[in-house]
């Protein structure tokens, strides 16, 4: 098991190389001087821009500036943004931020999606799987930018059910409605995928046993075909994961939630290749890390494929 | 041989049909037969023939939809399985009928250590905590002759070898020492060696514990080594019932006698081995009257127009062929 | 000088962060105020020219002088006078006494002094930096640096022009006579900071002491919403009657308005989406100032296909104002470089901007037509820019002839492109004045080199007599000098005007913000109901 | 296998095997669903709509009149104005081009990509399979829309093609693993061993063996994506870089539109649209996938 792990984290350092150093060659290579976006319209007087540049190494080659920043990463050691804003402050601030909109969203997206999701598979055809695979369809062909605006405006602003936005209502209150409608949004690939592999499972061989064993339709359905149909949806659950730090920056701009997708993009938009990098480090472990972590619950719950 | 246990199981009449997308295929056609205590009653037939449908419909596994039973009882001890609720039904079978699949690598759940699959039938039928239960699997494994059962008792079924995980299923469908046991195609996949480990076992645990077992399989050598009583099914229809002994010296059906022609023997050493020419039908299509018409050496006409009824030509022997039965009738007289 | 509309937008346009107290009232007269931006980092008014950070400084700063929202006349706040001598080259400032900071520690001259001289120095890299390059020995505090190296602290840590007199009173010796230099001491960013602050700046940012009438309610850290309380020493006029603020920071302007119609806040901006709605969303709730700052099209003064005035001239009055205005909203179209809130503003001075398509024509085919299509550049960061480029793209392509294409970029990259003289074709800039006077219109942005001199116009003639206006010491004088600049401005036209546009807020019941002519609208001076 | 599944799915079985799959079998099977052919029609009219915006509407969506901005419809003008004041039904029709040519290129390009991805990391274990694999990994760990707006951020033009350059980048690894995995189950079948065993080339074995049989869940997976291509246009313009004008596209006029709430045609319109031709190759994906598939016929 250790020397799984170990060779796994052994094998993502390459890749994480390479992450970091495209990152950041795309970062440098947007157009448009980064200490530009500081000044707005208003000159910066020479000093005070040769100042910066010299912080931060903008006039060092692409490559030292790169190695650079990640000394700074891997030492802890982040520093401020252009702005002057404490990295490492700012982590500890926003990585709950996104930490709760993400596994709240998840929550309700595993949620509704295995449930009904299981169901429909369960009782194919059925009145229930039918309207599923309708709202689905319904679900995947609303664009995300819809559903939240519409959802703000109508369950913040008209009828104040949830917040507008912002985190002052603190958890769960500020993240219900945004997590509810990434969740809603979600629910419906996850249903659908669930269903399948149900539909998929319940024809196995050993479902047939089971049921020659006389057991019950719901302990048929609990103990031996969902450990079976769950594992393709498990395979699953570290991509969307994976995907939720990317797709959280519009909902984090909708919803003014001061999380890392907002920070990301904002850096972005300044061109703060240190802050990029960073981040897409941090999404890059996390890809590994859960990703590691999906492999192990995998060979928790599929003995064919443990990892010894 | 002997007839004389207590009638354990009785099939009537039973018909099965599927709804395909095309419209519904009969695939079980008026079926009956019954397996008493002790007995071995092999059902024999090609695949496709409905011979698994037929008790998977009775044991109410088969999917309903897009399955459905037309017509027809299944008596276990007088109650009938297919009218009862599903409740009532689970109280029997998995109790007192339980089954053995043919593959065992994808009848067992693969997530699932076999003493766990084991112990669930003393969970849910006698209500033994899992420490028992787990206990008596292991017990049980050790009955279908695993070596260090209580071992294996916690490895997965990927981790077993073919025959032994057919002893697995075996000590599965035994544990709650049922009454009939209903094993499909139980030794297909297996060494020929060790298919005769395993049926030598099934004989001796039926002996012990004077079960009746149903053996489905489309293998006449395996009928000739352990069964009692064959019934010998083609396109959903039997065509030929009788004590195996009396099917293997006098074949009264052209199928079954083309069956037997096509097994190898000692005597046919060095020839070339007989086969039914054609393939059996699609159910979708099946051929007006007789099925069997088509590759029947001795059709007529006549075959064409109904279906042969299943007419008794023997005290114990029934058949159906309007050629042949007409003539055992008159051989008779 | 100048906070530039485009930075306000770019920052209107951003993401970002909340906390705090929500708006409904409690008893006390607290107030929470929307600043559509990121959350502040820190707080310290010398290093601030964002109107955010200035927004927050004026609550816990107070300025040497002020403009009073009734007259619209200079008004003195830290300061007791502020007197130039005849050339406006040497300015005497003497200071109120009795003024302190929120530690106790009486406001000096030398506060003022050590505090511009700390920011005047370059490797301190703040932002404010700037202003003071126009006081005297400004060079030697901000050598030239070569490129790529941090600049080094120089020996010299004083300007030569700023002199402490006494205790109250101090001295601003100019490069250049500068008549209107006083008003610019009305600008929050010269705010000066205590003793204990200048030693350490950094350990300080977080944990501003200030000199106005509040101060921090409780620890502050970066990117929470900044409460502030009242301060009793605050000893100047213009006193706020709210006992307590809130800012909150909600980058999106969409869902900071959205807050408010949700009754979490007390004042909110209207953001341009919403200017055709907002009387409908907040009946009664809402109010308007007066047209302030500016609008333009800006032509690049590299391109020679744009170099025929007749060409400018043609595209200005291809422009249908009252439309655009009215697509803008709450606008009104603008026929003259400066504010209309100025001194000195009229209404008609440009005779090249009524919409006349037949006379756009003949001036264009005069000018020997266009060749290529007319590119217009917007920035992609303003909810605003496609729109406002669409359509003076159409009425280009439909009123002239020409063909128009679009290019999308952030703005600080449409910026830089044209600092480099790279930017192909129109764009969009806006001005906003620091302090109230048509010279702050004209020279930033017409002046030759001028700070914001967004179509890198150069006319000597203008030149000139901008530098008459700043030595006049009559403002009357002093005014038509500056008008007679903008008459230049408009037969050169580097940029053509628009339209100018009102700010429109939000408020709730409990407040009545401030409306003032000569300042606009302030939830900051609200009174409460 | 049991004789249940032997009848039940004789016919789809057929199918599934891959085998005997044929075109004109599946076509069948489709053309016998309703909603099958409605959702084809629906999408024949937007194919005509982009290819000949002129048979929808005889208005010039460029000729604006701002006087006449966001005003509601009228008659000839059944879309009423947009922003611009330019007639809202033919920047709709006209809007059609894009939108249809972004997620349909997008969408056949991610098939192509990540289906011959696929196919060669599924076949040929080791090297191969190694380099396109970490190659996935690395897009997979840098979240989509960082790069999409990075690049797009970048380019001097934001034309179609560019934006469809870079979906297909970032698009490409999840229909790859999927691919790879089918071909995975797919490669030791009988029939392509078979097929190695006479000596037939490698890229013939794939394309006429492994190919067919492995394409279905990708097949379904793109037309269920299809339509989030357009969703993902209109987030592109909220971000600040979607397409830019003189383009017109459905995406972005919603992403403009969104903000102006209180002319509600303004988005009503496009959404309408995006919903139709998105639920319209989703339905179409499901029947397709359900006729490949035997197992969620029944």
């Amino acid at each position: 098991m250790i020397r799984y792990i170990l060779r796994r984290v052994v094998a993502a350092i390459p890749i994480g190389v390479i992450v970091t150093l495209g990152v950041y060659a795309l970062v440098f290579a947007m157009p448009g001087d980064p200490l530009r976006e500081l000044a707005g319209d208003k000159p910066i007087p020479a000093a005070v821009l040769a100042a910066k540049r010299a912080q931060f190494h903008l006039d060092d080659p692409f490559i030292v500036q790169y190695l650079l920043s990640m000394k700074d990463i891997l030492t802890g050691n982040f520093g401020t943004t252009f702005a002057g804003a404490d990295i490492a402050d700012q982590l500890r601030l926003r990585i709950p931020v996104t930490l709760k909109l993400t596994l709240l969203a998840n929550v309700f997206q595993w949620t509704f999606g295995l449930l009904f999701g299981i169901y429909a598979g369960f009782k194919r055809n059925g009145w229930i799987d039918r309207s599923l695979l309708l709202a689905t369809l319904v679900l995947l062909a609303v664009p995300g930018l819809v559903a939240f605006f519409a959802a703000q405006f109508v369950f913040g602003v008209q009828l104040k059910w949830f917040p507008v936005s912002g985190v002052l209502d603190g958890f769960p209150t500020s993240y219900l409605l945004p997590s509810l409608v990434i969740g809603l949004l979600g629910f419906a690939g996850l249903a659908r995928l669930m269903r399948t592999s149900i539909v998929e499972t319940v024809n196995a061989d050993f479902v047939k046993t089971a049921r020659a064993k006389g057991l019950g339709e719901q302990r048929v359905l609990w103990r031996h075909i969902l450990p079976n149909a769950m594992l393709p949806v498990v395979t699953f659950l570290g991509l969307d994961l994976a995907g939720m730090f990317g797709g959280a920056i519009i909902t984090e701009s909708i919803f003014n939630l001061p999380g890392l997708g907002q920070f990301m993009f904002q850096a972005i938009k300044l061109k703060e290749g240190g802050v990029v990098v960073l981040l897409s480090t941090l999404a890059f472990l996390s890809f590994i890390l859960i990703n590691l972590l999906v492999d192990l619950l995998y060979g928790i719950l599929d003995p064919r494929v443990r990892h010894v | 041989m002997t007839a004389t246990g207590e009638v354990l199981l009785k099939v009537d009449n039973l018909t099965v049909e599927f709804d395909t997308p095309r419209g519904p295929v009969r695939a079980v056609d008026g079926v009956s037969w019954q397996v008493r205590a002790g007995e071995t009653l092999a059902i024999l037939g090609e695949s496709g023939s409905g011979k698994s449908v037929s008790t998977q419909a009775l044991t109410g596994i088969l999917e309903m939809p897009p399955g459905r039973i037309v017509s027809g009882t299944a008596e276990y001890r007088g109650a009938d399985l297919i009218a009862m609720t599903t409740k009532e039904r689970r109280k029997i079978v998995g109790d007192r009928i339980t089954m053995v699949f043919q593959d065992s690598l994808s009848a067992l759940n693969p997530v699932q250590s076999v003493g766990t699959q084991i112990a669930e039938c003393y969970r849910v039928h006698r209500g033994l905590s899992k420490k028992d239960a787990l206990k008596r699997a292991a017990e049980m494994l050790d009955q279908v002759r695993i070596p260090a059962a209580a071992k294996r008792a916690r490895d997965y079924p990927h981790e077993f070898s073919g025959g032994m995980r057919q002893r697995v299923m075996l000590a599965m469908a035994l544990a709650l020492d049922p009454d009939v046991l209903i094993a499909d195609e139980p030794t297909t996949a297996l060494d020929v060696t060790v298919q005769a480990q395993i049926l030598e076992l099934i004989a001796e645990l039926q002996a012990e514990r004077d079960m009746g077992v149903v053996l489905i399989t489309h293998d006449l050598g395996v009928v000739s080594d352990v069964a009692d009583n064959v019934v010998v099914m083609y396109a959903g229809h039997v065509v030929e019932r009788a004590s195996t002994a009396a099917a293997l010296d006098h074949p009264v059906h052209p199928y079954t006698e083309g069956l037997l022609g096509s097994m190898p023997s000692a005597d046919l050493k060095g020839q070339e081995l007989p086969t039914i020419p054609g393939t059996p039908p699609s159910l979708r299509s099946i051929p007006s009257g007789c099925a069997f018409r088509p590759r029947c050496p001795i059709a007529i006409e006549e075959c064409a127009h109904d279906v042969p009824p299943l007419l008794t030509v023997a005290p114990g022997r029934d058949a159906a062929c309007i050629r042949r039965t007409t003539l055992a009738e008159k051989e008779a007289v | 000088m100048g906070v530039a509309l485009g930075l306000s937008l770019v920052l209107a346009s951003c993401g970002g962060k909340s906390g705090g107290d929500s708006g409904s009232g409690d008893g006390a007269k607290s107030v929470t105020i929307a600043i559509a931006a990121e959350p502040l980092e820190y707080i310290n008014p010398l290093n601030e020219n964002g109107s955010p950070g200035i927004q927050v400084a004026m609550a816990m700063f107070a300025p040497l002088v002020t403009t009073d929202p009734n007259s619209g006349k200079l008004l003195n706040v830290m300061a007791d006078s502020v007197t130039p001598d005849k050339t406006s080259q040497t300015w005497t400032i003497k200071l109120h006494p009795g003024n302190t900071f929120q530690n106790g520690q009486p406001l000096t001259a030398k506060d003022y002094v050590d505090s511009w001289n700390l920011t005047a120095q370059g490797s301190q890299a703040w932002k404010n930096n700037g202003f003071f390059s126009k006081i005297e020995g400004y060079e030697a505090l901000n050598p030239e640096t070569p490129e790529g190296a941090t600049p080094k602290p120089t020996s010299v840590k004083a300007l030569s022009g700023l002199k402490q007199v006494d205790d109250l009173t101090f001295t601003v010796k100019l490069k250049v006579p500068f008549s209107q230099f006083g008003l610019t001491l009305q600008y929050l960013g010269l705010a000066p900071l205590p003793e204990e602050i200048r030693k350490d700046p950094d350990a300080y940012k977080r944990k501003p002491i200030g000199n106005g009438p509040f101060k921090l309610a409780a620890d502050w850290n970066a990117g929470d919403d900044i409460k502030l309380a009242k301060w009793d020493g605050y000893k100047g006029p213009l006193v706020p009657e709210a006992s307590a603020i809130t800012y909150r920071f909600i980058p999106n302007a969409d869902t900071a308005y959205n807050e408010f119609l949700a009754g979490n806040l007390d004042f909110v901006d209207v953001p341009s989406t919403k200017v055709k709605t907002f009387k409908d969303d907040a009946p009664d709730k809402w109010v308007t100032s007066a047209s302030s700052g500016a609008n333009y099209l800006t032509i690049p003064a590299w391109d020679e296909r744009y170099k025929n005035p007749k060409i400018r001239h043609a595209i200005s009055m291809a422009i249908d104002r009252k439309a655009f205005a009215d697509l803008v909203g709450l606008s009104v179209p603008a026929k003259a470089l400066v504010s209309p809130d100025m001194d000195g503003y009229r209404a008609d001075a440009c005779k090249y901007c009524d919409f006349d398509v037949t006379k756009a024509k003949q001036l264009l085919a005069e000018a020997g037509g266009f060749s290529g299509p007319v590119n217009i550049n917007y920035s992609t960061t303003s909810a605003s820019g496609q729109v406002n480029a669409e359509a003076i793209g159409n009425m280009l392509r439909q009123n002239l002839g020409v063909e128009v294409k679009y290019t999308g970029k952030t703005g600080s990259e449409i910026t830089e492109l044209a600092d480099k003289r790279k930017l192909d074709g129109l764009r969009f800039s806006g001005w906003g004045h620091d302090y109230p006077s048509i010279e702050d219109y004209l020279t930033p942005m017409f002046k030759s080199n001028g700070d914001a001199n967004f179509a890198h116009y150069a006319n000597p003639a203008l030149d000139a007599v901008l530098a008459k206006g700043d030595a006049e010491p009559d403002p009357e004088k002093a005014i038509k000098l500056y008008q007679q600049a903008e008459d230049i401005a408009l037969a050169d036209m580097p940029l053509i005007p628009t339209f100018t546009k009102s700010n429109a807020s939000l408020h709730s019941d409990k407040i009545e913000p401030r409306v003032s002519k000569f300042v606009g609208v302030s939830a900051l001076w609200a009174t409460f109901k | 296998m049991s004789d249940v599944t032997a009848v039940v799915s004789a016919e789809a079985q057929e199918l599934g095997d891959g085998r005997t799959l044929s075109n004109r079998e599946l076509l069948r099977a489709l053309l016998r669903k309703p909603q099958f052919v409605l959702c084809s029609l629906i999408l024949l009219g937007f194919f005509a709509m982009a290819a000949f915006p002129k048979l929808f509407t005889s208005a010039d969506p460029r000729f604006c009149e701002l006087g006449k901005s966001r005003q509601g419809r009228s008659d000839g003008h059944p879309f009423g104005f947009d922003i611009q004041g330019c007639d809202y039904f033919a920047n709709v029709v006209y809007g059609a081009r894009p939108s249809v040519l972004v997620s349909i290129c997008a969408s056949f390009g991610v098939f192509v990509l990540a289906g011959t991805f696929g196919l060669l990391a599924g076949y040929f274990p080791g090297a191969i399979d190694a380099v396109i694999s970490r190659t996935a990994d690395v897009l997979f760990s840098i979240p989509g829309l960082v790069v999409l707006i990075v690049i797009l951020n970048s380019v001097p033009n934001r034309s179609i093609w560019i934006i469809v350059g870079v979906i297909l980048l970032i698009g490409w690894p999840g229909g790859m693993r999927l691919m790879r995995a089918t071909v995975f189950s797919v490669r030791n079948r009988e029939y392509v061993l078979a097929a190695k065993s006479i000596g037939v080339p490698p890229v013939r074995i794939l394309r006429k063996h492994v190919f067919p049989n492995a394409m279905a869940p990708l097949l379904a997976m793109t037309t269920l994506g299809i339509g989030g291509m357009v969703g993902l246009e209109a987030a592109l313009t909220f971000l600040g870089v979607g397409l830019q004008p003189p383009s017109i596209s459905w995406g972005s006029q919603f992403g403009v539109a969104a903000s102006y709430r209180d002319t509600p045609h303004l988005f009503v319109w496009p959404a309408l649209f995006i919903s139709t031709m998105t639920i319209s190759f989703m339905i179409i994906g499901d029947s397709i996938r359900d006729a490949l598939d035997p197992k969620l016929m029944r």
